[in-house]
C-alpha cells in the first residue's frame, strides 16, 4: 500500500528552483534511499514534505490525505516525523526529557504522562541509550546525540520516518551500528526515507533509491540499477 | 502647492539628521552585529559636547564636529575592544551574541546617561545659532536647518566615498557581507569590528552636534533618538548603509507630512509605520 | 627534486569533542596540482580550514615553504602567499566584480600594485573585465567561479587552495573550470584542490590523496588512482 | 548526593511558606515606609518572574513588559471607581492578557532581535497613541486615581506573587513547561515533534502578561495621577529584563532573587546616592553579562558545586563537552 505520494513538488528560492517537479511514491514498510550531490535539493525535499516549507507547486499525500501546507506539528501528529541533518536535540535537557517530549506531543491523540514516560523509556532502550538516561543530551557524543534524535522521533509513534544524513560524521563501526538500527526500525513496521551520503549504507539497506540532481529526480531503481546507471555514475564520478 | 513644497522641504531638512542618526547604528549592527541601544546616548553626548563648547568657550557649533566626532570615535573603539570583544569571545553562537550584546548596550546606556546627568544635570538646554529664516519666493527656509542639511548630505557623501573608494572602507563592506571570506583576503576582522563600532559612535557624535543646533537637548533625550534610528535602519534594511541614508530622508518627509496634518501624531505615526514594516517586510524596503 | 611547498604532518582536528581528522599527512611540491578526493563528510573542507587558519588543529603541524604556519589566523596565513577559494566561492555579493578583485589584494604590499594585478587578472579572464562594474550577485555560475579564481590571483599567491570547484556547476562549466585551473598552474601557481568529482579532477592533477572518514586511505599519481577500484568503491559503495 | 538533593527538595517549599508567612505579618511590626519599600520589591518580583516565565524559557526577549504593566495601570484609571478592588485587579490582568494575545498573534514571524525591537516599539506606540487620544479626543491629559492604603496594596501584591509562583511551579511541572523549554532550546525541532509552538508561545505570553497587568492594576492605586508617559515608562520593560538576567534565568529562584536583591539595592542607592545609582546599576549590568552569564544563582550554584564535589574526576571526556555540529 502507498503510504506517501509526492506529485510535481516544486520550490523556488528567489527564482532558482531548488526542487522542481519531483514525483515519487513510497510503499508501506520499505526503506527508500535519497541520494544526490551537494545542493541537489534533498534536504529541501524533506523540508517540503515535513511542513517546514510550503511548496510553490505540487502536493504531498500521506496515507491518501493531502498534507502539503499543513504545519509541521500537525504532520508529525499524523504519523510522519523527520530528523535533521545537523542533529537538533535539546542539549540542556536530559536524554529522557528529550524523548519524553516526543512521546507527550507527537502522538496522534492526547496521552497521559505515565504512558508517555513508558513510551519514552522503551524508545531509549530501543536505540541503546538507557545508560545515559539522565545525562544532558548535549553532553553525549555525536553518534549518541543522533540516537537521541531518532529515539525522540520514534517516541512520536510514527508510521513514516525521514532520516536526514543520520550517518554523516560517524566512523565505520558506528555506521554499521546505525545501519542495524535502521533495519530494526523498519522491522517495527515503520516506513523509512533516508538521505545519505554514506553509499555503503544506502546500497546495503535500501530497497529502492531515488537520485536527485539540480532539484530534479534523475533516476530511480534498486541499488544494483542505480550503481550501474550511466547517468548516476556521470554525476558522481564526472565521466 | 506652496504648502506641499514647504512640507517637503521641512521633511528633507529633518531627513538629513535622521540619516546621520541611523547610519551609525546601521554600521554597528551591519558589521559588528551589535544592536546598540545606547546609540542615542552617544548622540546626547555629542550634543552636549557641542553645547558646552559653544556656550562656555564660545566655539562655533560647526567646529563641534571636529571635537565630538573624534572623542566619540575613541570612546566607541575602546568600548568595542574592551567590552564587546570580550563578550564575543565568551558567547558560543552569533545569535546569542546578538541578544546579549543588546542587553550589554542597555548597561552602557545607563552608565553613559548617569555620567552625563552627573556632569550636565537634567535641565533642558539649548542655544540659538543661525536661528533666522530666509525666503525663496514663498517658501520659508530656516538657515540653521539648511546648514544642517548641507552638512549631513556632505557627511553622508564623504562616508559613502570612504566606504566605496578606500581600502579600509572596502574591507568594512566586505566584512559585513562575509566576515570569513574577508578574513581569507587578509582583513583583520577584530580590528574591523572595533573600527565599525567606533565609526558608528562618531556618526552619533555628528548627529548630536547637528541636533543641538535646532532642537532642545537634555541628558535623557537618548532613547528617543535610538528609536528613531532603529526605525530608519529597519526602513532601509538592517545593516545597509545606503538604505539608512534613503530611509532617513523618507522618514523625514513622512514625519513632515504627518505633522502638517497633526503634530501630536508624529511619534505615533512613526511607530505605526515601523511596526507595520516589521510585520510586512522585516528586511526593510531595500533589504535583500 | 622539486621544492617542497606545503607539508602537513599528523594533523588532528576536532569540532568540540568530535574528532574529524586523524593523523593526516600530505605534501605538495612546487608547480604541482594535487587533488584530495573524498565523499561528502569525509573531512575535506575541515582539512582546508585547518591549513588556512579557519579552524585550529588539535595536534600536528602545517608548514609552508619550510616555515611553521600551524594555527595562525587566516589574515596572517594570506601574508605567506596562500590563497584559498572556499566552497561556493564566497564572493562579496553586494560589491562589484572589480571591488571583489580588489579585496583579493587587500594586503598592504599587494594593494599598492593592485592596478597591475587587475590588469593581469583581466588578461587571464577577459570576461571579468567586461563585467567589472556589475555586482557579484548578478553574475552567472560560471562567471562567479571565474571571479573567485581571479580574486585568488590578486594576491599574487605562491599556492592556491580550491574547495570543490565543481560545486553547483553544470557539467560543461565544470570542464571549463578545470581547464582554467590547469592554465593557472601553467602560469606558475601551485595548486591543492579538493573534489568530489573524481574523474575530471584526476585528469588535470599530478597526484592525489583519498580521504575517508577523516583518514588518508590512499595516495598516488593521478594516473594510478584513475584506474584503481578504490575510487569507485569510495564513491558508490560497490 | 542523592539524599542532599531530596532534602533540598523539601527545604525549598518550607522556606517559601515561611517566607510568605513572614511577609504576611510584616506590616504589623514595621513602619509604613518599610511597607512601601516591600511593596516595590514585590512589584518588581512579579514583573521579573512573569517576564522570565515567557522570555526566560522560550528565549524570546520581550521588551513589552511596560505595555502590559501600563495596561493594568490604565484599567484602574478608567474602571477603578466603578469596580470592587479584586475585580478591578482581575480586569487589569485581563486587559494585559488580551493585549498580549494580540501582540503575540501579530509577531509570529519575528525572531531574535526583531521581536525585541518590535515589542519595545509597541510600548512607545501605545504611549503615543494614548497621549494623542487624551489630548485631542478626551481633552484631558491623564487621570486621578483613588488611593487605596499601602497595606492593602501590599497584601494584594503578596497574593498575586503567591499565585504567580504557584502558576509557574505548576507550568514547569507540566508537559507545557517542558515544551516551552524545548522552544527556547530549539524551536524547529520542537515544531517537528508535534509541539504547537506558535499556540504555546502566545498562550505563555498572555498568561505571563496577565500577572503583569494585575500588578499594574493594583499599583495604580498607590499613585495619585496617571498619564500615558507615567504608565508606559520603558524602564518597566528594561528593569525586569535586567533583574532576571542578574538573578539568573532557568528556574524560579533566579528572577526572584534577582528582582529582590536588585530592587533592594536600587532603593538604597536611590535614597543614599540618587545621582550614582544608575551608574552603579549600569556597571553591574555590564559586569553581569560579561562575567556572570548565569546570574547570581548560577554563581551560587558554581560555588556550591565547588564546595560539595571533591576533585573533578577524569575520563569523562567521551560524554563531555559540546559538539559544534548541533545547531540548536
Amino acid at each position: 500500500m502507498q503510504i506517501l505520494h509526492v506529485e510535481g513538488l516544486t520550490k523556488y528560492f528567489g527564482g532558482l528552483a531548488a526542487v522542481s517537479g519531483v514525483d515519487f511514491t513510497v510503499e508501506e514498510g520499505e526503506i527508500l534511499g535519497l541520494i544526490g550531490p551537494n545542493g541537489a535539493g534533498k534536504t529541501t525535499l524533506f523540508n517540503l514534505i515535513s511542513g517546514t516549507l510550503v511548496p510553490n507547486a505540487g502536493k504531498v499525500l500521506f496515507k491518501g490525505e493531502k498534507i502539503s501546507g499543513l504545519k509541521p506539528y500537525v504532520i508529525c501528529r499524523k504519523g510522519l516525523v523527520r530528523t535533521f541533518q545537523s542533529c537538533k536535540i535539546f542539549p540542556e535537557m536530559s536524554v529522557f526529557q528529550n524523548v519524553l517530549l516526543g512521546a507527550l506531543f507527537g502522538a496522534p491523540e492526547n496521552i497521559a504522562w505515565k504512558q508517555a514516560a513508558d513510551v519514552a523509556e522503551e524508545a531509549i532502550a530501543f536505540v541503546g541509550l538507557s545508560a545515559f538516561h539522565d545525562l544532558p543530551a548535549g553532553s553525549l557524543t555525536l553518534v549518541n546525540q543522533k540516537r537521541v534524535e531518532v529515539a525522540r522521533a520514534l517516541a512520536t509513534e510514527p508510521e513514516l520516518l525521514m532520516l536526514d544524513e543520520m550517518m554523516a560524521g560517524l566512523n565505520p563501526t558506528e555506521v554499521g551500528e546505525a545501519m542495524e538500527l535502521v533495519k530494526r526500525i523498519r522491522d517495527r513496521g515503520i516506513t523509512i526515507i533516508m538521505i545519505e551520503h554514506v553509499m555503503k549504507a544506502i546500497m546495503n539497506i535500501c530497497g529502492r533509491i531515488i537520485v536527485l540532481d539540480h532539484g530534479k529526480k534523475i533516476a530511480e531503481g534498486t541499488p544494483e540499477e542505480i550503481s550501474t546507471s550511466k547517468t548516476v555514475i556521470e554525476i558522481y564520478l564526472g565521466e | 502647492m506652496i504648502s506641499f513644497i514647504n512640507v517637503l522641504v521641512n521633511g528633507l531638512l529633518l531627513g538629513g539628521i535622521y540619516a546621520i542618526t541611523a547610519m551609525g547604528l546601521s554600521l554597528q549592527y551591519g558589521v559588528a552585529r551589535i544592536l546598540n541601544i545606547a546609540h542615542g546616548e552617544f548622540i546626547m553626548v555629542g550634543a552636549f559636547l557641542t553645547f558646552v563648547l559653544h556656550t562656555k568657550l564660545g566655539i562655533n557649533p560647526l567646529f563641534g564636529l571636529a571635537v565630538a566626532g573624534p572623542v566619540l570615535f575613541v570612546v566607541g573603539y575602546l568600548i568595542q575592544r574592551i567590552l564587546f570583544k570580550t563578550l564575543k569571545d565568551r558567547t558560543p553562537t552569533p545569535a546569542a551574541f546578538e541578544g546579549s550584546s543588546m542587553l550589554m548596550a542597555f548597561g552602557i546606556l545607563f552608565v553613559v546617561q548617569s555620567i552625563a546627568i552627573f556632569i550636565w544635570g537634567t535641565n533642558v538646554q539649548g542655544y540659538s545659532y543661525l536661528a533666522y529664516s530666509v525666503y525663496l519666493g514663498d517658501i520659508r527656509f530656516s538657515v540653521n536647518r539648511l546648514v544642517i542639511l548641507v552638512i549631513s548630505v556632505l557627511i553622508c557623501l564623504l562616508f559613502y566615498l570612504f566606504l566605496t573608494r578606500t581600502r579600509t572602507g572596502k574591507a568594512i563592506r566586505a566584512a559585513s557581507q562575509d566576515p570569513d571570506a574577508a578574513g581569507l583576503m587578509g582583513v583583520n576582522i577584530n580590528r574591523m569590528l572595533a573600527l565599525c563600532f567606533a565609526f558608528g559612535a562618531m556618526m552619533a557624535g555628528f548627529a548630536g552636534m547637528l541636533i543641538s543646533m535646532v532642537f532642545p537637548i537634555y541628558t535623557t533625550m537618548g532613547m528617543q533618538y535610538t528609536i528613531i534610528a532603529i526605525i530608519v535602519v529597519v526602513l532601509g534594511g538592517l545593516g545597509s548603509i545606503p538604505g539608512s541614508m534613503i530611509g532617513g530622508f523618507l522618514l523625514g518627509i513622512f514625519s513632515a507630512i504627518v505633522s502638517a496634518k497633526d503634530p501630536g501624531l508624529t511619534m505615533a505615526a512613526y511607530y505605526l509605520l515601523f511596526l507595520v514594516l516589521l510585520l510586512v517586510k522585516p528586511s526593510g524596503i531595500f533589504g535583500r | 627534486m622539486k621544492l617542497l611547498m606545503l607539508e602537513v604532518k599528523d594533523l588532528n582536528v576536532a569540532y568540540g569533542n568530535v574528532q574529524v581528522l586523524w593523523d593526516v599527512s600530505l605534501n605538495v611540491a612546487e608547480g604541482e596540482i594535487v587533488v584530495l578526493l573524498g565523499a561528502n563528510g569525509a573531512g575535506k573542507t575541515t582539512l582546508l580550514n585547518a591549513i588556512t587558519g579557519l579552524v585550529r588543529p588539535l595536534g600536528g603541524n602545517v608548514s609552508f615553504l619550510g616555515r611553521d604556519i600551524t594555527g595562525l589566523p587566516p589574515n596572517e596565513i594570506v601574508e605567506h602567499g596562500i590563497a584559498y577559494l572556499p566552497e561556493g566561492g564566497r564572493l562579496f555579493p553586494d560589491m562589484s566584480v572589480q571591488e571583489n578583485l580588489e579585496m583579493g589584494s587587500y594586503l598592504k604590499n599587494n594593494w599598492k600594485i593592485r592596478k597591475n594585478r587587475l590588469e593581469y587578472v583581466y588578461n587571464v579572464f577577459p570576461r571579468l573585465k567586461e563585467r567589472r562594474k556589475q555586482l557579484a550577485k548578478t553574475l552567472s555560475g560560471g562567471e562567479r567561479q571565474m571571479l573567485a579564481m581571479g580574486r585568488c590571483l590578486m594576491s599574487n599567491p605562491k599556492m592556491g587552495f580550491f574547495d570543490e570547484l565543481s560545486y553547483g556547476l553544470a557539467p560543461k562549466l565544470v570542464k571549463e573550470a578545470f581547464a582554467m585551473l590547469k592554465s593557472l598552474r601553467d602560469l606558475g601557481l601551485t595548486i591543492f584542490l579538493i573534489e568530489q568529482n573524481a574523474n575530471q579532477s584526476l585528469e588535470i592533477a599530478d597526484r592525489a590523496y583519498v580521504l575517508e572518514n577523516g583518514r588518508i586511505v590512499n595516495s598516488g599519481t593521478a594516473n594510478e588512482l584513475l584506474h584503481s577500484d578504490h575510487i569507485r568503491k569510495a564513491y558508490l559503495g560497490l | 548526593m542523592k539524599q542532599s538533593k531530596r532534602i533540598a527538595k523539601y527545604i525549598l517549599p518550607v522556606v517559601i511558606v515561611l517566607l510568605v508567612a513572614l511577609m504576611a505579618v510584616v506590616p504589623f511590626f514595621t513602619d509604613p515606609y518599610k511597607v512601601v519599600f516591600l511593596r516595590t520589591i514585590l512589584m518588581f518580583v512579579i514583573l521579573t518572574l512573569s517576564w522570565s516565565l515567557f522570555s526566560g524559557t522560550t528565549g524570546y526577549t520581550s521588551l513589552a513588559t511596560a505595555a502590559f504593566y501600563g495596561a493594568g495601570l490604565y484599567t484602574t484609571a478608567y474602571l477603578g471607581e466603578k469596580l470592587p478592588l479584586p475585580l478591578m485587579v482581575v480586569c487589569g490582568g485581563i486587559t494585559a492578557f488580551a493585549l498580549a494575545l494580540l501582540m503575540g498573534a501579530i509577531t509570529l514571524r519575528l525572531k531574535g532581535i526583531y521581536f525585541a525591537i518590535f515589542t519595545l516599539s509597541s510600548v512607545e506606540l501605545i504611549k503615543q497613541v494614548l497621549h494623542w487620544y487624551e489630548i485631542n479626543i478626551v481633552g484631558v491629559r491623564g487621570h486621578y486615581v483613588t488611593r487605596v492604603n499601602d497595606v492593602t496594596v501590599y497584601y494584594v501584591l503578596l497574593v498575586i506573587t503567591v499565585l504567580l509562583v504557584l502558576t509557574i511551579y505548576l507550568i514547569k511541572r507540566s508537559r507545557y513547561g517542558l515544551a516551552l523549554n524545548s522552544i527556547g532550546s530549539c524551536e524547529e525541532a520542537a515544531a517537528h515533534i508535534g509541539i504547537n509552538v506558535v499556540g504555546l508561545k502566545i498562550l505563555a505570553y498572555a498568561i505571563s502578561s496577565f500577572f503583569i497587568g494585575m500588578a499594574g492594576a493594583i499599583m495604580a492605586t498607590g499613585m495619585l495621577y496617571i498619564d500615558s508617559y507615567v504608565a508606559f515608562d520603558l524602564n518597566y520593560s528594561f528593569f525586569p529584563t535586567l533583574m532576571a538576567i542578574f538573578g539568573g534565568l532557568g528556574n524560579i529562584l533566579g528572577p526572584l532573587v534577582g528582582a529582590a536583591v536588585f530592587t533592594y539595592l536600587r532603593e538604597i542607592l536611590i535614597t543614599k546616592y540618587s545621582y550614582h545609582y544608575m551608574l552603579i546599576f549600569g556597571t553591574v549590568m555590564v559586569l553581569t553579562i560579561l562575567y556572570l552569564p548565569s546570574g547570581l544563582i548560577g554563581l551560587a550554584q558554581n560555588i556550591w558545586k565547588k564546595l560539595t564535589t571533591p576533585a573533578p574526576t577524569k575520563g569523562l571526556k567521551t560524554e563531555g563537552g559540546k559538539h559544534a555540529d548541533t545547531s540548536c
